[in-house]
């Protein structure tokens, strides 16, 4: 249990973790994230680069949604023009893969800023209505644009590191999880500045924030260019990951998937986008598994195995709005409550 | 592009992760061949991914009980890609890094063209699958790859010489959906409508999920042509249009491409089924005059209807299976290069009947096909051609 | 001259279409109007009607005249059922999270419909008469026409039961000030359910009619990705905007289906919202809410 | 009816006329609000007193008139860049943002002063550590502790009782390094004791930070106790303006508020305080 805990300074009341034990636990799961490799299988780490490039997504979409309360359901269309860019790139510049993320990045950063310019006239639902209709826009050009390969899609070669393919998820994990705990860092620490601050006074008051001085569309511009750079960063190591981007690689149901990670997890704390996004990811797999036990005595549970998945998925987003709209995080949050008490107050 | 609201198959990401689906023989010998798989059992393309997975199996349980290839049995190893490229590269992935794959079954166009340079790069696979795309029909480019059957630009090569034969100078019109499946043979088929003197007088594309197709039956009409080749699609919205079009007099011969012509969908079309017609590499499950003894055994084995799908996976388990026989017994080594040789040597191979005639595999394709016609009175799709090799 | 016959025809197909739009967005609306839910799940209850439909058609072999009606009546009961237990219980909260608990509904329907029938498509029994229909020299698809014919009379009938009957008024009421109906004496959770139960009945035949055309699979759910269109053009709490709104995706539908391509369907209807959007933001006919400081 | 001011102006409104179709919300107000004072602005309800704030704010643009700030024509600048200005105000209805703590709040205050961009923010380096420390030790040294709310600055705002929120509104409004700070009704609602706490906090903050105060009240005692100046309005006109002794005379501010129901309240309070 946790009695108290004292500050010297105020650089150490403002530190991301200020208890010991905070740290210690973060230095654990640090070592464990080194050593998994080593340990894992392929599968486990194809599910792990997997996760992490969902997490990088939902964490984007969790600034723009969950913390400047701007809804958009063009996540996955964003993570698009990200690989995308980085296929072209490689395809057609050569440019080492680090320039091309970044590259992915502030491409989908202007295209989300882009996008996000109908937030000066509507928003709500609305806006989420337009930003769907940018996906089909942007599913449209990925489909019928030379550049993008059309329908086939474009097929790209390994990224490239010290003359290495990294080709095999072991390799391609020491790309993926770092640069995913690097953006979860950054997103985390922008809410300690003005301009997350800023972002949370619009979402929950938008009109007194103008009276703070938070110039309105500048910042949601701001916000919607900061979630695309992180969908196009994720974009970009999807593609790299898959080493193939066709229009159907980033369906609206995907954007959907992202919404329904952060709802899971919980909207507006960095946390609920990380177990969002880790959660939504492993339950298919999980009914796999669960599907897989029954397949000896039911014959036919494979071919029920997508229609549960998608019961299961709406039922996820229904349930958590219904019964914990606060998520994953606030479970976490309780759990952490009761140690803290524990053993004093059960 | 309305793709992307399928909601089936839900979750691109967990649809990339798609895994640990089915797997074949628990327990595995060292020297066991194992034929890997990505194969869509859920999502837009299930209905094939179904009959594919059951042919497959059911082609390596006779041969595996008969001894299997020179005493070593072939283990299969699938997983579902629920229809999606990631979640067939995923696949791959996962079953080449836990196995030794010298065999491996792919589901799309596009997977096939996107595992290729990493075909290329092992050397040690061969690889057919359910797209029987023009691209692939190339040694060169693809070379660890084939097609059990005819690439849709020799069906399409089929279907005209069949119209040619019938009405010279026909005026033909394409109708096919949006999607790399649809657009595959448009080029190459109308500069083959051309050199046999036939006239494209139109070109339709229509959105993969189209409901209504009031509009591009009006096209239609307009262009008015005496055979019409949907491509693209499995059923919808094939029956819609032939119905419409009827209905506005339009005197048109309706023709379909492979996945369109299995029997239980064509009668799924209800009235406007009859007279549909199609090319078809296969004979049916039905067919008893034939002399084919392998079709025997497969009602023997499944009393009930089986698709054309289930024949594809069948004969395409018999065709690599042929190919790693002739390689083993040439003594040499699984890999690549020898098993893609092997399969080229094959020449007038009898697939027990699968096939209407002894076929030879040149290239990348088995360019033979047969015109059939649906049948309303015997519900059944019956020849309307000789069978034609190209 | 032919051309302009031509023009006529994909003309008459888009109205002939847009009338089904219309009649959905009509279902959407009365739901936006009554309990200020954009129901996303529009789509997948169109599509549970034309499924219904082809159970009680197909299953348990019913004529069409009886299979109709039971369908509808399959999508009002629905409807109710989930107002009471999905949409009751999320009163007060934001519009956005009542939105993703629609979505999240449309994806359990899916599920649920793959679970009993499948995910191949499946086709209707016909039970539209097909002759065809000309207009002048002008052919129309017998289906769409009949449609047609079956959208007007739906949205004439609520029409004048929103202006006369008393449940319309309530409605009215309601959608105007929640607390004001309330404190008048109007029974405001009745209205809800009673606006869900009509609704989801009314989109339900939609269902059968847009099966009856296309055919019906459990992707037909993208039917209201463009009634979303319709009504976001039209306005949302609008029933003369879905109107309007429907015919005119319709016809746009239509119009780049025909000289552009069918790529162009969907763009061209997008293009249409962010157009819209961005020039009168809260829809042709829609109410524009003034924000208070 | 004009007085003598102290000082010069730093707000100076000048025949503002503002309209919501038809209705006159406000027709050629002017007044001025002079530097190192407290302007009161008071009048029934409906009178256009926070119309009057919202136009000085920015939210309102008026048909006619403009705003001067510090000699500065304001009128077509947008509500953040007249907070930059160091315009800063509460607001009626308390709009703290309730997902946040009493902390952050007030250090949302600050917002237009601080330099951290986008990239300085993701990496937390340099600049953004060295802002945010350095606001977070002036927040706590020069604010919490003059409004005496340290105990709560960790506290999520939506739970603290309305006298602590006004109060952390405040805290906010000063981060905001204002010239002048408008209050739109600080005390109502509260009770003696709040009340009394927070006059003197509005006292403190004209003297010991020199800001100049606007602001509108209806609590008659605490206006005529705390306020330099007093500005009456009435149907969105200014009817009277003075020294707080001068107004309670005025025979137009009690005609104003008969009929408006305040009339008892308004002559019980003037008469009580000349009795005093």
């Amino acid at each position: 249990m946790r009695i108290a805990t004292l500050k010297t300074s105020y650089a150490g009341d403002e530190a991301l973790f200020d208890t010991k034990l905070q740290r210690s636990l973060l230095a654990l799961f640090g070592l464990v994230l080194a050593v998994f490799p080593f340990v894992a299988g392929p599968y486990w780490l194809f599910m792990a680069c997997l996760v992490a490039i969902n997490v990088a997504s939902a964490t984007g979409l969790n600034i723009l949604t969950g913390y400047t309360g701007l809804v958009s359901l063009g996540q996955a269309a964003f993570m698009g023009v990200g690989a995308y860019t980085v296929a072209i790139l490689e395809l057609r510049v050569g440019t080492p893969f680090p320039v091309n993320l970044l590259a992915a990045g502030a491409t989908t950063a202007l295209v989300g800023a882009v996008v996000g310019l109908p937030s000066l006239r509507v928003k709500g639902l609305y806006l989420a209505i337009a930003t769907i209709g940018a996906s089909v826009i942007l599913h449209f050009v990925f489909a019928n644009w030379s550049l993008t390969g059309e329908a086939r899609g474009l097929s790209m070669p390994p990224a490239r590191l010290f003359g290495n393919d990294l080709d095999q998820p072991f390799e391609l994990y020491w790309v993926i999880v770092p640069i995913t705990a690097a953006m979860i860092l950054g997103a985390a620490n922008l809410f300690r500045t003005r301009i997350g601050r800023a972002f949370i006074a619009i979402r929950d008051r938008d009109i007194s924030a103008e009276v703070l001085g938070i110039p309105l569309l500048r910042y949601k511009l701001t916000s919607f260019a900061i979630s695309s750079f992180y969908a196009g960063v994720a974009g970009g190591l999807w593609a790299y990951f898959f080493r193939v981007v066709t229009p159907e690689s980033f369906p609206l149901i995907n954007s959907i998937f992202y919404l329904a990670a952060i709802i899971v997890g919980g909207m507006g704390t960095i946390l609920g986008g990380i177990l969002g996004a880790a959660f939504m990811t492993m339950v298919p797999e999980v009914l796999k598994l669960v599907v897989g036990w029954f397949s000896p005595y039911f014959p036919d549970a494979l071919a029920a195995l997508a229609p549960i998945r998608t019961i299961v998925f709406g039922a996820l987003i229904v349930g958590f709005l219904i019964f914990e709209p606060q998520g994953l995080a606030e479970i976490w949050a309780r759990v952490r409550r009761f140690f803290h008490l524990w053993p004093f107050k059960t | 592009m309305s793709e992307c609201w399928t909601r089936r198959g839900l979750i691109g990401l967990a649809a990339a992760t798609s895994f640990a689906l089915v797997q074949g023989a628990q327990a595995q010998a060292q020297d066991d061949i194992v034929l890997g798989a990505s194969v869509p059992i859920t999502g837009v393309f299930a209905f094939a991914g179904v009959g594919i997975h059951a042919g497959i199996q059911d082609y390596l349980k006779i041969v595996n009980d008969a001894g299997g290839v020179k005493g070593r049995k072939i283990k299969y190893v699938a997983e579902d890609t629920a229809y999606k490229v990631d979640a067939s590269v995923a696949a791959f992935n996962k079953i080449t890094s836990q196995e030794k794959v010298s065999l491996y079954y792919g589901d799309s166009t596009g997977f096939s063209k996107t595992i290729n340079p990493e075909l290329e790069r092992r050397g040690t696979i061969l690889m057919a699958g359910a797209s029987f795309a023009s691209e692939l029909n190339d040694p060169k480019k693809y070379p660890f790859q084939f097609m059990s059957g005819p690439d849709y630009t020799e069906m399409f090569g089929i279907l005209m010489r069949y119209i040619a034969k019938e009405k010279p100078g026909a005026r033909i019109a394409f109708v096919y959906s949006d999607t790399e499946f649809g657009r595959d043979p448009i080029e190459p088929g109308t500069k083959l409508a051309k050199e046999l003197g036939l006239n494209v007088v139109e070109r339709i594309v229509t959105p993969p999920t189209s409901v209504d197709v009031s509009t591009e039956v009006l096209k239609l009409r307009r262009a008015n042509p005496d055979y019409t080749i949907f491509h693209g699609y499995v059923l919808a919205p094939i029956p819609e249009f032939i119905t419409q079009a009827k209905q506005m007099n339009l005197r048109s011969q309706f023709m379909g491409t492979f996945w369109s012509m299995d029997n239980s969908m064509v009668q799924r079309m209800g009235e406007a089924a009859d007279g549909f017609m199609g090319v078809m590499p296969y004979r049916y499950y039905y067919e008893k005059d034939a002399n084919a003894p392998m079709l025997d055994k497969i009602r023997q084995m499944r009393p009930e209807y089986q698709s054309n799908a289930y024949m594809q996976g069948f004969v395409t388990a018999m065709l690599m299976v042929e190919a790693v026989k002739r390689t083993l017994e040439a003594g040499k080594e699984l890999n690549g290069t020898n098993l893609k040789a092997s399969l080229n040597t094959i020449k007038d191979y009898d697939t027990g009947g699968i096939f209407g005639v002894p076929i030879s595999i040149p290239g990348n394709s088995v360019p033979v096909g047969r015109i059939y016609r649906f049948d309303a009175k015997a519900k059944q799709m019956v020849p309307a051609s000789d069978w034609i090799r190209l | 001259m032919t051309d302009w016959l031509f023009l006529a025809e994909v003309c008459l197909a888009g109205i002939g279409a847009g009338a089904l739009y219309a009649l959905t967005g009509v279902a959407f609306v009365l739901i936006y109007k009554a309990t200020r839910v954009v129901n996303l799940a529009i789509g997948e209850i169109l599509m549970l009607g034309g499924y219904a439909f082809l159970g009680f058609a197909a299953g348990w072999g019913l004529p069409a005249w009886a299979a109709l009606p039971l369908a509808v009546l399959c999508g009002g009961l629905f409807g109710a059922v989930v107002e009471r237990t999905l949409i009751r219980p999320m009163l007060g909260e934001s519009p956005i999270s009542v939105f993703m608990v629609t979505v999240g509904l449309g994806s359990m329907l899916v599920g649920a419909v793959e679970l009993g029938w499948g995910a191949d498509p499946l086709r209707l029994p016909e039970f539209v008469p097909n002759r065809p229909v000309f207009i002048g020299e002008a052919y129309l698809a017998p289906k769409v026409a009949y449609g047609f014919v079956a959208a007007s009379l739906v949205i004439a009938a609520f029409v004048l039961a929103f202006r006369f009957s008393r449940s319309g008024v309530a409605l009215r009421a309601t959608a105007g000030d929640q607390g004001a109906a309330y404190s008048v004496g109007i029974d405001v959770p009745r209205v809800f359910s009673l606006a869900w139960t009509a609704a989801c009945a009314t989109a339900a035949g939609a269902g059968v009619l847009v099966g009856s055309i296309g055919g019906i699979s459990p992707t037909m759910g993208v039917f209201g990705l463009s009634v979303l269109v319709v009504v976001i053009v039209g306005g949302l709490d609008s029933i003369m905007g879905a109107l309007v709104g429907g015919l005119l995706v319709g016809l746009i539908e239509a119009l780049a289906g025909a000289f552009l391509g069918g790529e162009y369907k969907l763009l061209a209807t997008f293009g249409l919202l962010i157009l819209i959007l961005m020039l009168r933001p809260y829809g042709l006919f829609g109410t524009h809410e003034i924000e208070r400081l | 009816m004009t007085s003598e001011l102290p000082g010069s102006p730093v707000l100076k409104v000048e025949g503002v006329s503002l309209a919501f179709g038809g209705v006159r919300a406000l027709s050629k107000v002017s007044l001025e609000a002079a530097e190192g004072t407290i302007t009161a602005i008071i009048g029934p309800n409906g009178a256009g007193k926070t119309s009057l704030f919202n136009a000085i704010s920015g939210f309102y643009r008026p048909a006619e008139g403009r705003i001067l700030f510090e000699g500065r024509d304001i009128s077509r600048l947008r509500p953040p860049a007249r907070a930059k200005l160091g315009l800063a105000r509460t607001f009626q209805n308390i709009a703290l943002f309730r997902g946040m703590t009493v902390l952050d709040n007030i250090k949302l205050g600050r917002h237009a002063h601080l330099r951290t961009n986008v990239l300085d923010a993701l990496f937390y380096w340099g600049r953004a550590q060295r802002e945010e420390l350095a606001l977070r030790q002036e927040i706590e040294e020069r604010i919490i502790d003059f409004l005496e709310i340290q105990h709560i600055r960790r506290a999520p705002v939506g739970a603290l009782p309305y006298g602590l929120q006004k109060r952390v509104e405040l805290a906010r409004a000063l981060a905001m390094r204002p010239k002048i700070l408008m209050l739109d009704e600080p005390v109502a609602g509260m009770n003696r004791e709040e009340t009394e706490d927070m006059a003197r906090f509005i006292l403190d903050v004209k003297e010991e930070w020199g800001v100049t105060i606007l602001m509108v009240e209806h609590d008659m005692g605490m206006v005529m106790d705390i306020s330099d100046h007093v500005i009456v309005l009435n149907f969105g006109q200014v009817i009277a303006q003075g020294r707080p002794a001068e107004v309670q005379r005025d025979p137009a501010v009690v005609s104003a508020y008969l009929g408006s129901g305040d009339v008892g309240e308004l002559s019980r309070r003037l008469h009580a305080r000349q009795a005093a």
